[in-house]
């Protein structure tokens, strides 16, 4: 009977063969539901950071009413943000280094650049609060102008992103303290993976859509 | 990009197939970095550059780099194809569509309408 | 089964019914269509009979759809409930080719002849002339090429017309020089001169649409509409409404056109560049007041004009009587959309309060005093408007507020108002009478 | 767990005990006990779908209600019932409560209960994520409503145009209510369109490959990703309409220069794709009637899925057909015009498709055959008219008049409701195991169809003469007072005819009762796909067993083949061939608290965000209660009984065991903060 009646674990309702092969459900793209439901999510993602770009590249001209400056270059601190900017490059590196700790199995590495990422990270996010805070001294508010309100929220939408990119990475250090990194965490490590990188990739398109490419 | 990598995709359910090694992963962080010194560079040299360069080479290096963080640190170089279909099918998408939108504000021709081109009677 | 049929009968009657109610609906929008005889431009004509064509396109898919449902409903069905009886098979037939093929290609063809007129008409439609009109104003002549600048604003619509060698054609209309001529609600132009509009608004955006003219185009805030034009072949009223929605008095918020023979309007353009026309004495008292006099008042007139320069000139403007108390900035401190209707050549229009109420009754040609009188008594029983300020930061109001005016102050202000100009034609009072 | 929930079974040799020690032990999961509980807590598709189609109904009577405040207001001229200020209100609550809360979770409604039966599978891929979608919707949409309130709903129409949508303009909270609960309801769209597309993606049983998965479930797949795609584009524009009423952003400022055409761009982005996320779920259902009640397969089959995916596909391309007249410019109109005209293509092969079926079939009229050929027919209707605005020249005399508020009525009402009407009678008896009424039936087709067609026939007229929309009067003199009499009076005969369609569930039901609750059978229609395949109405693990698919249509080859003449002729019944739902040994996963926990929080962080910030912290306390009550929830109801631990289990390793929960949390934290978190 066992084999014809439909398992607990086969909610998918998979092919019945693949269960002795345990722990690793046969889906019908070969591609496990959590990793599918996150690149769904993230090529959703890029409709909304599309249309925050876009918003920016819209007003990116319009700096109306602005006693601050002449041109946004002005008040922007091009090698301070270049740093911080390659700060999150970098944590990218250590983001696959921690990936491919945990699948060797080595969990103090592993956890060690899981650290250091969500570290990196903060160090970013810092840079970010810091910038902010010149920004609104040099007297430039969320509604100065179209360009400041496309300017906060399309880094601070992005800097939203990373912060939660760091909890995820700290749950993920701290939430297995009992029960260890090894690596049958695999999964769980990338998935936590792709979702730095590609708030990642996306600063490398403000980054270089906001601070370099010159109005004009 | 990843399709030509067919024989990197796993045949076995073993978990995951060949990963880079660690030390091709820092190569790859070196290339980066390499790149974006150059974004730096240019612009710091902005000024003694035709400026549609600086934009272009800006712009390509945006995508180089987008471009390798996705398939290597992101896997999609060797991951199923369909996940690179469904991301670049979202990339694409948002691409277009916004490219279209923001043309839309930059092409609406205020003053100059077309040349009457003499209506056919449709009576 | 017996039962059964005869309910069939009886759906298949109602169907065709319904059919038929369809059938006569869809005739009866043509004929609507027809017996809109004011079509009155060449652009509403071209794109009338285009649209005609377009309907006739849509009749014939419809009918054939219907047609082949009908026909299988008629041959095809089977009665009876029993939803499993294994003798009613038909053919299992899932693909033809052919046929996929067809239900591509044909439909596209369609599209694709129709498209090509709709691209036609579309360049015709956006397409410009150059048409300068000689006219004489303030006693010089003027080679005016045909621009009004229509700008919307909460609930009302101004136009402007600019006869010097100003380019109109910028992006704001808060940039733009004063106008020659500014009136509101009531566009008036020579007949067969193609009129290039540019459209704008001071603070939501509105559309603007004279469908015996043209179609529409939309006033959008802090851009000047691509051109768009309208012309009118013969001389008539022409009415229109505001069709983007555009806050609370949007359905109030209406306009006419008023076409006049070239020589009319060269009438019309005099009347518009003279300022208020006083007496003698009460000139005289204007000039006291200008001074910075505080002469007694001592006529009707005379106590309008006190009120009007106290009460009214904050926001409104008549030229001769306000116009040195009268500023921009000051109509901007007190309205969102900073401008108010102006008054100098009120009685030269037909409607006020956004074109919903008549200045001369259409019957009898008098002076419409009584709604007049209504209106200043307190403006939003007769038209909604948010005359308190927007929010606690924002003083700004967006109608005209009840000034708590006495009878008398009334009284006054409807005789200066009666006199603001001349009247204006017959047919034109009989044609505008609205409600 | 995780948002898999893949340890849905205890792990054999790990015993019961051993978790309610866990430091978290009272974090377990409610049983089923068959009370009100256990469809609050339920993470099951089918009660899910079920509580979707309950309260798009309810929802539905409301903005059906003040559709027929409108109706009555314009029935003359110059109509007091409503002030303008009031009217504003009305029209725009009435046209997002209808298409946000109304034909949206309707569709949801049909997609979650059938997608998993139809695709032979058990459930969703994150049943709770799936609980999670339906919560959130039914909270946003109530917040939504709420602005009733809380000084009247939003007055700024559907869609809404900046800048009458500022502070400046509108300033009572109507539009923050507008901005902040579709945001939320928007959050539902995304978080179930991830789940179902890795549903149908991912967990197809052994031979349903892609071209033979049922029509409705790939009409419902496109939909999915439509949504997936769209959601993000009006999030950021609600987001800037919100930081702009809110906090003192000036996106939308005409005085600080910025363009209100963007926030019509970014709005019609999303809003064109939306109304193909309307009727697509409606072509899907009677892409199912059709064949089954002329007793032949779909015709077309490649020819209905590919144009149904290009519809999706160009319904990228034509957003601003709803700008024609804006002033965009004569290049982008003309594009525009262009690509919108070729979208009936496709569109016109689906109807063509649908008549090549019902030629040369045996049909059978039945209430939801009416339905869905009434759709064919008042969908073309719509479809044509809708062919007529993409004309830009011909378009800039009918927009924003009644003649565009009769082609959006008859593609949503012809098309949309009327489908959506034909699937509850088709698949009523497998929902709740008892048939409506077919004569009540057809009263409620019949009044429905007569009182549509003079309610919104007239407009099309009406548009024509010139009648403005959203005006909340006109006067006599205009000549519109007639057929907006008549269409008054239409909308109380549609009235009439919704209000028999709930009269039918409760009579039908009391006959049902009177007659011994007899059961429908499997498949009381004599239909073709997977969902007939098991009893009715459909058991809680849906199949007993795993189905091997052969081929489209997989259930009705298995009831009939062919002689040697290719003849039709039955080679078993359906109850031969259907499983029963005796199957006691399948375990399913356990009810859980934290979805609709989860989704209590959003609507307080909303209300905190207009009214003042103190709420949002109970709001955000709720969320985060509900993120990590998901996160270390057990996978599983220690308690409940579980008298299967079958030998398949006995190949688990103990290590997997150790780590089994842990394994998934931080997915799950990822999943839950990607979808939820960081997406408000
Ligand atoms: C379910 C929703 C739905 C659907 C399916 C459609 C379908 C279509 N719509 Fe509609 N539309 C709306 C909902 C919908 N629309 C809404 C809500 C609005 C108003 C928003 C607002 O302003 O509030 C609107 C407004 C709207 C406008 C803007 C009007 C304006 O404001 O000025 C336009 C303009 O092009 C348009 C066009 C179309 C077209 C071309 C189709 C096509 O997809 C139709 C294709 C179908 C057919 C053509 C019929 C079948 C085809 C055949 C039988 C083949 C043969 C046909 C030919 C050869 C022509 N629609
Ligand atoms: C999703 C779709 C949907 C549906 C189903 C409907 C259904 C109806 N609509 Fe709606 N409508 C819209 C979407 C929809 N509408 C949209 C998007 C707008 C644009 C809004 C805007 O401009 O911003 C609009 C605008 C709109 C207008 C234009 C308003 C204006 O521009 O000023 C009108 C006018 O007649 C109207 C009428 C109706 C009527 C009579 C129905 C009827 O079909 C409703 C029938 C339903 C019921 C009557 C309820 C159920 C009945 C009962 C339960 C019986 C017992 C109960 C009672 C009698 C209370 N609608
Ligand atoms: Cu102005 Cu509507
Ligand atoms: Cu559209």
């Amino acid at each position: 009977m066992s084999d014809a009646v439909l398992t607990p674990d086969d909610v998918a309702g998979h092919d019945v063969a693949a269960h002795d092969d345990h722990g690793h459900h046969e889906t019908n793209t070969g591609i496990s539901n959590n990793k599918l439901a996150m690149w769904l999510f993230l090529s959703s993602d890029c409709l909304l950071f599309g249309a925050l770009i876009s918003t920016f590249l819209l007003y990116r001209t319009n700096i109306s009413d602005n006693t601050v400056w002449e041109e946004p270059a002005d008040v922007f601190d091009i090698p301070f943000t270049s740093l911080s900017s390659f700060i999150l490059l970098m944590s990218s590196l250590t983001m696959v280094l921690a990936l491919s700790a945990v699948n060797r199995d080595d969990q103090r590495n592993g956890r060690i650049w899981l650290l250091t990422t969500a570290f990196l990270g903060m160090v970013f996010i810092g840079g970010q609060v810091y910038e902010f805070t010149v920004f609104r001294e040099e007297g430039l508010g969320f509604g100065t102008n179209t360009w400041t309100s496309a300017f906060f929220t399309l880094t601070g939408f992005h800097g939203v992103h990373v912060s939660v990119g760091i909890l995820l990475l700290l749950g993920t250090v701290f939430g297995t303290r009992k029960s260890g990194l090894g690596k049958e965490k695999g999964e769980t490590v990338e998935l936590v993976g792709l979702y730095w990188h590609f708030v990642d990739i996306v600063w490398v398109i403000i980054f270089t859509v906001i601070y370099l490419i010159p109005i004009g | 990009m990843a399709a030509t990598d067919t024989h990197l995709d796993h045949d076995t359910h073993d978990d995951h197939h060949d990963h880079p090694s660690d030390r091709t992963y820092v190569g790859i962080a070196i290339i980066l970095a390499v790149l974006t010194a150059v974004e730096i560079l240019m612009f710091i040299f902005e000024d003694d550059m035709p400026r549609n360069l600086v934009k272009l080479g800006l712009i390509a290096l945006m995508v180089v780099k987008f471009w390798i963080v996705g398939s290597w640190f992101m896997h999609l170089k060797f991951d199923s194809n369909v996940l690179s279909q469904l991301f670049v099918a979202g990339l694409i998408l948002a691409i277009v569509v916004y490219f279209i939108m923001l043309s839309a504000f930059e092409f609406n021709f205020w003053n100059d309408g077309f040349e009457d081109p003499g209506l056919p009677d449709i009576e | 089964m017996t039962l059964n049929s005869s309910a069939a009968r009886r759906y298949t009657r109602v169907a065709l019914v319904v059919l038929a109610t369809l059938l006569l609906a869809a005739c009866a929008g043509d004929a609507e269509l027809d017996t809109r005889s004011d079509l009155a431009g060449p652009e509403a004509r071209d794109i009338e009979s285009f649209m005609r064509i377009l309907l006739w396109v849509t009749y014939a898919v419809f009918a054939f759809v219907m047609a082949i449902s009908f026909e299988a409903w008629r041959r095809f069905r089977i009665r009876g409930d029993d939803y499993t009886d294994d003798d009613e098979w038909p053919e299992q037939e899932d693909e033809n080719s052919l046929l996929e093929m067809l239900f591509n290609t044909v439909p596209a063809l369609i599209l694709l002849i129709v498209g090509g007129f709709t691209i036609i008409l579309h360049m015709e439609l956006n397409s410009e002339e150059t048409n300068l009109v000689t006219l004489d104003v303030a006693g010089s002549a003027v080679e005016w090429e045909p621009q009004v600048v229509v700008v919307g604003q909460q609930w009302w619509w101004e136009y402007q017309y600019h006869f010097g060698d100003v380019d109109v054609d910028q992006e704001r209309v808060e940039t733009l020089p004063n106008a020659d001529i500014v009136t509101a609600t009531q566009m008036v132009i020579p007949v067969g001169q193609e009129i290039e509009l540019e459209i704008t608004s001071r603070d939501v955006i509105h559309s603007h649409w004279i469908p015996s003219l043209n179609g529409k185009r939309d006033a959008v805030p802090g851009r000047q509409s691509a051109p768009w034009k309208i012309q009118a072949d013969e001389p008539g009223v022409f009415f229109g409404q505001c069709t983007e929605f555009c806050g609370l008095s949007h359905s109030r918020m209406r306009m006419q056109v008023v076409a006049l023979e070239p020589a009319d309007f060269q009438a019309w353009v005099n009347a518009q560049m003279e300022g208020y026309p006083l007496e003698a004495d009460d000139q005289a008292y204007l000039e006291a007041l200008v001074a910075g006099d505080t002469p007694a008042a001592e006529n009707s007139t005379q106590r309008a004009i006190n009120t009007f320069r106290g009460k009214c000139a904050s926001c409104h403007l008549m030229e001769n009587i306000a116009d040195d108390v009268w500023s921009q900035e000051r109509v901007a401190e007190q309205l969102v959309a900073g401008a108010a209707p102006n008054l100098t050549h009120f009685a030269t229009r037909t409607t006020f309060a956004g074109g919903i109420r008549n200045v001369y009754d259409p019957d009898t040609g008098d002076f419409n005093e009584t709604d007049l009188r209504e209106w200043l008594m307190n403006p939003a029983d007769i038209k909604a408007n948010y005359a308190q300020p927007a929010n606690d930061d924002d003083p700004r109001m967006r109608g005209m507020p009840n000034l708590n005016l006495t009878t008398e102050e009334i009284d006054d202000l409807v005789g200066l108002l009666k006199g603001a100009g001349e009247k204006p034609a017959e047919f034109i009072i009989e044609e505008t009478g609205v409600e | 767990m995780a948002i898999i929930e893949e340890p849905l079974a205890l792990e054999a040799g790990e015993d019961a005990v051993a978790r309610v020690e866990r430091p978290l032990g009272d974090l377990t999961r409610p049983q089923a006990d068959g009370s009100w509980k256990d469809w609050l807590f339920t993470v099951d598709h089918k009660k899910i779908g079920i509580m979707y189609g309950v309260a798009a109904m309810f929802f539905f009577v409301i903005g059906g209600a003040e559709a027929l405040l409108i109706r009555i207001q314009l029935a003359t001229p110059n109509g007091t019932l409503l002030s303008p200020e009031v009217y504003n209100q009305v029209f725009t609550m009435h046209g997002v409560t209808m298409i946000f809360l109304v034909i949206m979770p309707l569709a949801a409604a049909f997609a979650n209960y059938l997608l998993p039966l139809q695709i032979g599978a058990r459930d969703v891929a994150f049943p709770r994520m799936n609980a999670l979608s339906l919560w959130i919707f039914l909270f946003g949409g109530i917040f939504l409503n709420t602005a009733w309130l809380f000084g009247g709903g939003a007055d700024g129409g559907w869609f809404n145009y900046a800048p009458n949508s500022s502070v400046t303009f509108s300033p009572s909270n109507g539009i923050d209510f507008y901005a902040l609960g579709l945001q939320i309801t928007g959050i539902a769209s995304l978080v179930s369109a991830i789940n179902l597309i890795t549903t149908v993606m991912n967990m197809r049983p052994k031979g349903m490959t892609l071209m033979r998965m049922p029509i409705f479930t790939w009409m419902n797949l496109v939909v999915q990703f439509l949504l997936l795609f769209a959601v993000p584009v009006i999030s950021i524009a609600l987001f800037q309409l919100t930081f702009d009423r809110l906090f003192g952003s000036v996106f939308f400022n005409t005085e600080a220069g910025a363009d209100p055409l963007l926030w019509q761009h970014l709005f019609w982005i999303f809003g064109h794709p939306e109304v193909y996320i309307l009727i697509l779920p409606s072509f899907g259902i009677i892409s199912e009637v059709i064949p089954t009640f002329s007793r032949k397969p779909i015709f077309g089959y490649k020819f209905m899925v590919i144009s149904g995916v290009a519809i999706g596909f160009m319904g990228w391309g034509v957003w601003a057909h709803h700008m024609f007249v804006s002033g965009i410019g004569p290049i982008s109109v003309a594009a525009f015009s262009l690509s919108t005209m070729f979208i009936a293509v496709p569109t016109g092969v689906k109807i063509l498709n649908w008549l090549a079926t019902i030629w040369g079939g045996r049909l059978r009229f039945t209430t939801a055959m009416l339905f869905a050929v009434g759709v064919v027919s008042m969908f073309t209707i719509g479809g044509l008219s809708g062919v007529t605005h993409s004309i830009a020249p011909a378009d800039t005399q009918q927009t924003d008049t009644y003649y565009i508020v009769a082609h959006f009525h008859y593609v949503i009402f012809g098309g949309a409701l009327l489908g959506i009407f034909s699937g509850f009678y088709f698949w009523w008896p497998k929902m709740f195991g008892y048939m409506l009424n077919e004569r009540i039936g057809k009263w409620n087709f019949w009044l429905q169809i007569v009182g549509f067609n003079v309610t919104f026939g007239p407009m099309h007229i009406l548009g024509l003469q010139g009648m403005s929309r959203r005006i909340d009067t006109y006067d006599e003199d205009f000549g519109f007072e007639f057929w907006n009499l008549v269409a008054s009076i239409g909308s109380f005969i549609i009235a009439a005819g919704i209000a028999i369609f709930f009269y039918n569930i409760f009579y039908s039901r009391s006959q049902w009762k009177k007659a011994g609750m007899p059961n429908p059978g499997p498949d009381p229609w004599d239909a073709r796909s997977l969902e007939w395949m098991t009893a009715s109405p459909t058991p809680e693990h849906n199949f007993d067993e795993d189905i091997v698919v052969e081929g489209p249509d997989e259930f009705w080859h298995r009831k009939y083949g062919y002689d040697e003449n290719h003849n039709v002729v039955r080679i078993a019944t359906a109850e031969e061939v259907a499983q029963d739902g005796s199957n006691t040994n399948v375990h399913l996963p356990s009810p859980s608290y934290y979805p609709i926990v989860l989704a209590a929080g959003l609507p307080i962080i909303a209300y905190g965000l207009i009214f003042s910030l103190w709420l949002c912290i109970p709001g955000a306390a709720l969320l985060i209660w509900g993120m990590v009550g998901w996160i270390f929830e057990h996978p599983d109801d220690p308690n409940a009984a579980h008298d299967h631990h079958d030998d398949h289990h006995d190949d688990d390793d103990p290590e997997a065991l150790e780590t089994g929960d842990d394994d998934d949390d931080a997915k799950e934290l990822v999943a839950a903060s990607a979808d939820a978190g960081d997406e408000n």
